[in-house]
């Protein structure tokens, strides 16, 4: 064991680990676990930033493998490694966790019990970035469950109102999406290839090498990319199984919603990268319409949706939903550029919507409501720094050219003028469109969001309340995302220098 | 004539206990009655170490080939001494507290233990019948322990009514093979069997070969012999539900196991559309029943007939293919072994509330984990393990009962695999109603509650254990593996 | 026809007439005698049949004992007269259902073993001592296991038949 | 000598009065004779095979069968008795508290 | 690349970034330095301004084109984009004017925003909006001009929206950044178009420029980019359809105004056409058929709309809107009308924020911008006055100033290239634009006084400003006179330069037309009248103009409420009510299933048990009759069981 194979492995279970010592912990040293989970947090992030310092960026190929034999009876492995592709979600997944620990120090949801929360949250984090290094399906899917269950507390607990319903929805509705990817998987395995000995295998590489070189038979591939990307889309979400988002991000606390934005939606668009399109390439490029179809009535229904929104953090929600329609176009066009372009969006979106729900969360910290109405605008008098951080943060979301959110955006766009080969041109084309005129009501709701909360005058309610600005501990929390947010959309290749080798030689496997 | 004493030491070192909690019992002072538990406890670890010191060793069988002692044996065996030393650990505040015959009942539980000690290496179908019985006759009079309580006494009758008429189909399945085959030892029930194919006695055979089925169909519950276990359950004591859903049901099924995949193998064309009706059958209604519950016992009795179907289910994928066989096999020993094991644990957590609720109900669980942390938790694991989540060992369990279903191949496989995942898919919405009331809902009263330390270390080593399953199903699997009566 | 089968017959109508007697009489006493003069016939047909030990123990323990508890526990319960009383609602149902199971077990027998090709053969005489020798042999395993449900039987039913001040 | 089929003819009705009994009696000790009268078939049916097959298991079988069964009777009173004690009446079909 | 390169020339790439390092200073430090921040702003824009000049100097000296190769900003797939300049004779003509403009506002608003509560703020955005303006003018990429493009549009949104306090300057503001917004996707398009013709491998404008040259390209997919394009110059230089922004521009502060309409926003979209011209020029001629046509609509629709204004600003805001047409139309006429175009564009841009600024300085002395609360300022704000006036003329086209000289080469043109409608059409509204610009002059300066308080010239900060582009207005005229060798036509041009010709009979008949225009101004307005002459003159086409051409009304109406509020309704009921009420749906099935069972088993549990029997009084609880509790029909139940299991499968096997 050196480094280099058990980095990954280090880095990623550190988080358990960290909720194992918080457990130890007794309840009232509330300081203490506050201080374990930054602690934690801190380590697993240097970690990670030390395999980002040591990957080689020049080549496509996986880095940092660990193979061993796991569960010989099913032919399981413990396969783990980081390629270009995984490594900006796998920073990421920790960059966030650690800012949400920070956040912690200051504001823990009701009802308190730090604890349970820090060590859930600590559990969670592991479950994330595990998904992101998992290179054997049966591993891939444990690391993908083992997210479900930290984050249903996390809703069901220190959720709002609703947050009962909320959280057996969520949790239900991405199970049933997982049972149907976990038949997808076991499909692989029985039909994939086997070695010597007749054994069958879940590992993903050589299911990818297997399926790409047009291994699976067509309708074999027909029938089980249906099943993988409903799971997949479930968890994404794509439309029309978005449904369980906005109520999960309305109820979920603040740190849920964040990590469950950040991070947890890109599982699904990684999957789709990583597991469905490689191995089922025809399957792929069977789905690719129906996909982008989806995706662009998800951005204009989203923005849509919007519109209709009196509940702030809702409204982001449904724009979570818009924003992952353009990461899924990228990816439906199945070109290099697309691609590339989804992953970016994928991190932009998880830096800038994860802010966003931080505004949004201390936003009701100060007036402990989320109705647009009740709050009645006025923010930027009163609080101009958190307006301003506010308002630039929507203003990336919506795409700006020089933020991180408009890569993502323009090169999926960019992509779906000319999908790959073999996909209808016209049909693309349209859907570009469609997405550009996305784009415009993207604007149109944030702006009308940005004047009923920011401008105007504060209403009578609140005067006198006498809200602090922004303090210290979101500052710290914050300004890594904001500069990200404006170092991203100023040199894009801090992301599309790491991920273009690997997409490049993912796409080359299936590009026909 | 020469016995192995050697391969029988287990069971004769549990007689042997058995005797001695009776007698020492007559001379314990009423206080000290409870003391008759940790003999017990002695005893069966006693069992447990002879046990070990057989693992490894070669296949032994006595009395010219009705008992066998081979992997088989010693795996199941194994697990119910286990079982004991939990079920044992989880009765004595229980029954200590409830004012019952103390001695009597660590006396019964041991004999009921010893008769599924002795389940799993009856290769004869008068040694299963007298192990199962011996199962359940103390299973009875258990069931009815609590004496001043007309639910137990209830709970007793319909249990040893059911359980004597299936009895009774099953010895009259018995008698019809015996007089077909002329045998009673199973190999050559086997050989017997495959010389009355084609012959008018088939249907005979078959028939009884039926019969034979009901008796442990009802002993693991399943539809339509299963309406005993709900209203047994609620009735008997909380240890005595334990036992009789941990073990008394996996006794069952070591003896299904054999009884099948030895003597019936040959017929498994008739059984096998008989069993796939039988678990879909008994899954389907566990789990819609289970939707409905809201006393936990009887929750807990639903969802093990549901799982009692899920085992089943690798009885419908017999095949002539010996490989298929054998995955089946070891699916059915791995999932009652983690079956049993997260059960247990649930129980575990029900007998320490039930210290503070009489009636459970789910709602009596509601704030938990700010009364008992730990149980709580526990009892959350064992719920989503038994829905088969991850990051728990159900998990596994069902993925090896869905891959030998895969496996088996054809439209059957598939189908039963499907409607496995969709009926746990169902059962989820029942298993989480329970972490939800303890962790969402307030407690109604706050006062700590302080689980016997025995319950505790039980429900915690089964949540570890659930736990290491899940990351290690490895060395279970294989464990199944090689336990396997089918070569594979 | 030999003389044993005019015997057997006998004794089988008498044992089922009884045995009908018996789940459908109006008066529990008069049920327990009916099960009685079944058991002996059963009894008689195991001497018939050439299994003496079976026979006598059949006579011994189910008429001598079983029986016997059977009355203690009527005495006990004092238990009511009339059928109406003694039957539930489901006794149509239960009628077809023993039908069923009647038409069909004769069936099944008498398609595995058709009366009229069957052989009468010759009584199997002298099995007391194999029995003695095999309980010791072979089934000394059940015999042992037997005696602990025997035990355990005992007990129990003293325990829960107790009358006790403590519930 | 005796036909098989006769002796299993007359087992066959045993059995099915048994049936009837254990459905149609509502009184609990009624019950427990017609379970009697089942397992009495079972053992008439192991001595009649055991007569033909010349083969003494049966016997021994049809001998731990009444074993067992005197077990049970034992069991099932000593149920019905507590039964009685405890609400004066051994009716099984007013035996249903426990249900759904 | 003839001739040496000068050092200003090299560090090209410096003038936008030195704004934006003011920005930031401002940002971070400007609450903290002596005068709140203006300070970086106004030295980052002088120091550029200058630069300019420098940079222009490098093409007074009839040097060529600089276009170093730019850093490779990153590769995806076979994509490279850069960052870098080009820089020829347009780019330094919009710089000199961008920075020139922009430091006199930057000056000007000391004044005009003095006591502003985010005066900081303001300077901060000035300044971004600046570099974003540079960024357009000096990308040699077509995604880098992008940004430049869009942050220009934020930061407009921003300025607008300055006061927001109020909800009708805040709308403005969305509406600005909308309609420009909606213009931008069909700009984005064209340029994806433009980069696909390229066979997505560069972004550069010299490198699309030769892609659209090849013979694979086909001449409609041209066609089709450059119309797209034109989309963007529709929007960010509100042509008409999407025009409606300008006029409510108008809601922010006077210098962005100023800033706003002469030299940056509305620039930009004619900047974008003459930097892409290849792309028009190789486009099918129906291409810039449509410009033109779209130019005409705008320029005499909007002259129009100028003559009924109250509010001071709008007057200028729709003058504005047709000036620019004049350039866009003026582009339209090809090669030789692009040096015509930018000449207007040139020149325009001062006297235009010159008479911004004035209004500014007007406005500021009255607290209003109805010219109904002004009149015979003349008096009070001499300087203020007369810059006007002189700004007045140049708009109105009056020799020897700006407006003369540029109007005049367009006219030329039109004539020589033979657009004689569009020559009518410059005429007509020439002749307009001189009488609103007249009937604006009269109502702001002459008669009397009717505002409150005692208005008083501007301090100097605001009136220096003002000098200063007078003097331009008078002087940069003659840089684009034809005896003067018309210099402009050296430095901007297509390919090769155009020197203008100077016709006289068109000289003389724009002039006649535009004194024409200002005598009947001067007439009607001369005394005051308490309705507007025009008024009665107009009938009810002045309603029309009064409600626009209920342009704005329609869009509320027939998209703007619709989306925001009809269907996004809608599509959230969709959501709530049909998607997710599907989901539940799916999720109470389960349950709902137990109880379908349940109530099955019941009827045939009841039908069996009871059948011949009583029929069960069965309403009870669902499991009642499965686990009716009754031993015995559990009994029933396994013999039944039994019986059905062997009759279903014995027969079977």
């Amino acid at each position: 064991m050196n480094w280099h194979n058990s980095a990954i492995t280090v880095t990623t279970l550190l988080p358990i680990l960290g909720a194992l010592v918080i457990i130890c912990v007794p309840k009232d040293k509330d300081r203490l676990i506050r201080g374990l989970g930054i602690f934690f947090t801190a380590a697993a992030l240097v970690l990670a930033i030390a395999i980002a310092v040591g990957f080689d960026y020049g080549t496509g190929d996986f880095q940092f493998v660990l193979n061993v034999k796991w569960i010989e009876t099913i032919g399981a492995n413990y396969h783990v490694g980081i390629d270009g592709i995984s490594m900006p979600l796998y920073v990421l997944t920790f960059l966030l966790s650690f800012l949400c620990a920070i956040y912690t120090w200051r504001y823990v949801p009701d009802p308190g019990r730090t604890k349970a929360f820090l060590a859930l949250m600590l559990l969670l984090e592991t479950g994330m970035a595990g998904t992101f290094i998992a290179f054997d399906l049966i591993l891939f899917f444990v690391f993908w469950e083992m997210v479900l269950v930290p984050m249903y507390f996390l809703i069901a607990i220190w959720g709002s109102a609703n947050r009962e319903y909320a959280s057996i929805k969520f949790f239900l509705y991405t199970l049933f999406g997982s049972v149907f990817m976990l038949l997808g998987f076991l499909a692989l395995y029985f039909s994939g290839p086997t070695d010597a000995l007749g054994h069958h295998t879940f590992d993903m590489l050589r299911l990818t090498e297997f399926g790409a070189g047009g291994g699976f038979s067509r309708t074999f591939q027909l029938v089980v990319f249906g099943g993988i990307a409903l799971g997949l889309a479930v968890k994404v979400p794509m439309w029309p199984f978005h449904t369980w988002l906005p109520d999960a991000h309305t109820e979920a606390p603040t740190i849920g919603s964040v990590l469950l934005a950040g991070i947890m939606l890109k599982m699904g668009t990684y999957g789709f990268i990583r597991i469905a399109i490689p191995m089922l390439p025809e399957g792929a490029h069977a789905y690719a319409p129906w996909i982008g179809g989806l995706a662009v009535i998800g951005i204009v229904y989203a923005s849509l949706a919007c519109l209709a929104q009196k509940d702030l953090k809702r409204l982001i929600a449904f724009s979570s939903v818009g924003h992952m329609g353009f990461v899924m176009l990228g990816i439906a066009t199945l070109t290099p550029i697309g691609i590339q372009a989804a992953i970016f969006g994928m991190v932009a979106h998880g830096v800038i919507t994860g802010m966003l729900f931080f505004c949004v969360g201390s936003i009701y910290d100060r007036y402990h409501t989320r109705e647009i109405a009740v709050i009645g605008g006025g923010m930027a008098q009163e609080m101009p720094k958190l307006a301003g951080v506010f308002a630039f943060v929507a203003i990336a979301s919506l795409g700006l050219p020089g933020l991180a959110g408009f890569w993502g955006e323009v090169m999926s766009l960019l992509s779906s003028f000319n999908p790959a080969p073999g996909l209808n041109v016209g049909l693309f084309r349209a859907y570009m469109v469609a997405g550009g005129v996305g784009t415009v009501l993207t604007a149109g709701y944030f702006l009308w969001m940005l004047q009923r909360v920011n401008m105007g005058t504060l209403p009578e309610r609140w005067s006198g309340k006498g809200f602090r600005d922004i303090i210290a501990v979101e500052w710290l929390a914050w300004l890594p995302l904001l500069a990200l947010t404006l170092v991203l959309g100023l040199f894009p290749r801090l992301v599309f220098g790491i991920t273009d080798n690997a997409v490049g030689a993912l796409t080359s496997l299936i590009g026909r | 004539m020469d016995i192995d004493y050697r391969a029988l030491l287990p069971e004769l070192i549990l007689s042997g206990t058995v005797i001695l909690v009776l007698v020492v019992d007559v001379f314990l002072s009423a206080r000290r009655k409870w003391l008759a538990m940790p003999l017990a406890m002695v005893g069966v670890v006693a069992a447990l170490v002879a046990l070990l010191s057989l693992v490894g060793g070669p296949t032994r069988t006595a009395f010219g080939g009705s008992f066998v002692v081979d992997r088989f044996t010693l795996l199941f065996q194994g697990f119910f001494l286990v079982a004991a030393i939990v079920v044992l650990a989880i009765s004595l505040r229980y029954f200590r507290e409830g004012g019952f015959y103390q001695g009597e009942y660590y006396f019964l539980l041991l004999t009921a233990f010893l008769g599924c000690v002795m389940m799993p290496g009856s290769r004869d179908l008068l040694l299963l019948f007298v192990s199962l019985e011996l199962v359940s006759a103390p299973g009875f009079l258990m069931a009815a322990f609590r004496k001043g309580d007309i639910r137990s006494n209830e709970a007793g009758l319909k249990f040893f009514l059911i359980g004597v008429l299936s009895t009774a189909v099953m010895l009259y399945g018995m008698s019809l093979i015996y007089g077909v085959t002329g045998a009673t030892r199973l190999d050559a029930i086997a050989v017997g069997l495959s010389r009355v194919v084609g012959t008018s006695r088939e249907t005979l055979a078959l028939a009884a070969i039926l019969f034979v089925v009901v008796g442990f169909a009802f002993k693991v519950s399943a539809f339509p012999f299963q309406f005993w276990a709900p209203d047994t359950y609620e009735g008997s004591p909380v240890p005595v539900a334990a036992f009789l859903a941990v073990a008394s049901s996996a006794a069952g099924f070591a003896g299904l196991l054999q009884l099948m995949f030895i003597a019936f193998i040959g017929q498994h064309e008739f059984w096998v559309p008989i069993f796939v009706l039988l678990s879909l059958a008994t899954m389907t209604l566990g789990n819609l029943v289970a939707l409905q519950q809201t006393q936990i016992v009887r929750l807990l009795a639903y969802s093990g007939i549901a799982q009692s179907g899920y085992i089943l289910m690798t009885f419908a994928l017999v095949t002539d293919d010996a490989a298929t066989n054998h995955a089946a096999f070891s699916a059915a020993v791995a999932y009652i072994l983690i079956y049993g094991v997260m059960n247990v644990g649930a129980f575990a957590a029900v007998v320490a509330v039930s210290r503070r609720a009489s009636s459970l109900r789910i709602s009596d669980f509601a704030g938990l984990v700010k009364v008992a942390p730990l149980i709580a938790v526990g009892m959350a694991t064992f719920m989503i393990s038994l829905a088969g989540v991850p990051p728990t060992g159900g998990f596994w369990g069902k993925l090896l009962i869905f891959r030998a279903a895969i496996d088996r191949g054809g439209p059957l496989g598939v189908w039963l695999a499907v409607i496995m995942l969709a009926n746990s898919v169902v059962s989820i919405s029942y298993y989480f109603a329970v972490p939800r009331q303890m962790f969402l809902k307030p407690a109604e009263d706050e006062t700590p509650l302080a689980a016997p330390v025995l319950v505790s270390a039980v429900v915690a080593v089964a949540t570890v254990a659930i736990v290491m399953i899940f990351i290690l199903p490895g060395a279970f699997a294989r464990l199944a593996d090689l336990s396997s009566l089918v070569g594979g | 026809m030999s003389g044993q089968e005019y015997a057997f017959i006998v004794l089988a109508v008498v044992g089922s007439v009884a045995a009908i007697a018996v789940v459908t009489a109006r008066n529990v006493v008069h049920a327990a005698l009916y099960l009685v003069v079944t058991l002996l016939s059963v009894g008689g047909v195991y001497l018939l049949v050439g299994a003496e030990f079976l026979g006598w123990v059949q006579i011994l323990i189910y008429v001598g004992a079983i029986v016997i508890l059977f009355l203690f526990g009527l005495m006990l319960t004092k238990a009511p007269i009339g059928r109406d009383v003694l039957d539930n609602h489901q006794r149509w149902l239960a009628a077809l259902v023993g039908a069923l199971v009647f038409a069909g077990l004769v069936f099944l027998v008498q398609d595995a073993f058709p009366l009229q090709d069957a052989v009468a053969t010759e009584s199997f005489q002298g099995t007391t001592g194999l029995i003695g020798d095999a309980i010791f042999r072979r089934y000394v395993l059940p015999f042992e296991a037997i005696s602990f449900l025997l035990l355990a039987a005992l007990i129990g039913a003293i325990v829960l038949a107790r009358k006790d001040e403590s519930t | 000598m005796i036909r098989l089929p006769l002796i299993l003819f007359f087992s066959a009705l045993l059995f099915s009065a048994g049936v009837y009994g254990v459905l149609a009696r509502r009184n609990a000790i009624m019950v427990l004779m017609a379970i009697e009268l089942m397992l009495n078939a079972v053992n008439v049916n192991l001595i009649g095979f055991s007569a033909q097959l010349k083969d003494v298991n049966g016997q021994i079988f049809a001998l731990f069968v009444i074993a067992v069964a005197a077990a049970e009777v034992g069991i099932g009173l000593a149920i019905v008795i507590l039964l009685f004690r405890n609400r004066e009446s051994i009716n099984i079909d007013e035996v249903n508290l426990l249900k759904w | 690349m003839a001739g040496s390169v000068n050092v200003f020339v090299r560090y090209a790439w410096l003038i936008p970034l030195l704004p934006i390092a003011s920005a930031c200073l401002t940002l971070f430090f400007g609450k903290r330095t002596p005068g709140r921040g203006a300070v970086y702003g106004i030295a980052a824009l002088a120091t550029t301004m200058l630069m300019s000049l420098g940079v222009l100097w490098h093409f007074v000296q009839g040097n060529g084109v600089y276009a170093p190769a730019g850093l490779e900003w990153f590769t995806i797939g076979p994509l490279r984009l850069e960052l870098g300049m080009y820089v020829d004779g347009l780019t330094a003509a919009m710089l000199v004017v961008v920075t020139t403009i922009s430091l006199m506002v930057h000056i000007y608003s000391l004044g005009y925003m003095h006591g502003d509560a985010r005066f900081t703020w303001f300077y901060f955005v000035l300044s971004m909006f600046t570099a974003a303006m540079l960024t357009v003018v000096i990308a040699n990429n077509l995604i880098e001009l992008l940004i430049g493009w869009e942050v220009m549009g934020v930061c407009s949104y921003l300025l607008i929206g300055h006061w927001y306090e109020e909800k009708q300057n805040s709308n403005a503001a969305i509406k600005a950044f909308i309609t420009t917004r909606i213009g931008d996707i069909p700009f984005m398009f064209g340029i994806i178009m433009l980069i696909a013709a390229t066979g997505f491998t560069t972004t550069n404008i010299v490198g699309v420029g030769e892609a659209i040259k090849e013979p694979a390209i086909s001449a409609l997919f041209v066609s089709m980019a450059a119309i797209l394009l034109f989309g963007g110059t529709i929007g960010k230089s509100a042509q008409f359809p999407l025009h409606v922004w300008l006029p409510d521009a108008m809601a922010g502060p006077t210098p962005v105004s100023a800033l706003i309409h002469a030299a940056t926003m509305v620039a930009a979209g004619v900047y974008l056409v003459g930097r892409l011209f290849e792309v028009f020029l190789h486009a099918e001629p129906w291409v810039l058929t449509t410009v033109s046509i779209i130019a005409a609509i705008t320029t005499l629709g909007a002259a129009l709309l100028a003559i009924v204004q109250d509010d001071i600003k709008r007057v200028l805001a729709y003058s504005t809107l047709s000036q620019l047409s004049y350039m866009v139309a003026g582009l339209s006429m090809g090669e030789e009308g692009m040096t015509a175009g930018f000449f207007h564009l040139f020149t325009h841009a001062f006297f235009k924020a010159l008479l911004f600024l004035g209004a500014g300085a007007v406005i500021h002395a009255v607290h209003s911008n109805d010219m109904s609360d002004m009149g015979g300022l003349r008096k009070q704000m001499p300087i203020t006055f007369w810059t006007m006036i002189i700004g007045s003329l140049a708009l109105a086209g009056i020799f020897p100033l700006a407006g003369f000289w540029s109007k005049d080469e367009l006219l030329v043109v039109a004539q020589e290239t033979g657009h004689t409608w569009l020559f009518v059409v410059f005429l007509v509204t020439a002749a307009i634009t001189a009488f609103y610009t007249m009937r604006m002059v009269m109502l702001t300066f002459f008669g009397d006084y009717r505002g409150h308080g005692h208005p008083h010239e501007a301090p100097s900060t605001m009136t220096g400003p003002l000098i200063f582009l007078a003097l331009c207005t008078v002087g940069v005229g003659f840089l684009g006179a034809p005896q003067l060798g018309s210099v402009f036509g050296d430095w901007v041009f297509f390919e090769q330069p155009h020197a203008g010709t100077f016709v006289a009979w068109i000289a003389l008949l724009s002039t006649v037309v535009a004194v024409g225009g200002l005598a009947v101004g001067y007439r009607l307005y001369q005394r005051r009248a308490e309705r507007d002459p025009m008024e009665s003159a107009l009938g009810p086409m002045w309603n029309v103009l009064q409600h626009r051409y209920y342009i704005d009304a329609f869009y509320m109406r027939a998209i703007i409420y619709p989306t925001r509020d009809t269907l996004s309704a809608a599509v959230y009921w969709t959501n709530q009510h049909v998607l997710d009420a599907a989901v539940n749906g799916a999720a109470a099935l389960a349950r709902g299933l137990s109880h379908v069972i349940m109530w099955f088993d019941r009827t045939i549990i009841d039908g069996f048990v009871n059948g011949l029997g009583e029929t069960a009084g069965s309403t009870g609880g669902l499991l009642k009759k499965v686990q009716s509790g009754n031993v015995q029909w559990y009994a029933a139940g396994l013999f039944v069981g039994v019986i059905a299991l062997a009759i279903a499968f014995i027969r079977i096997a």
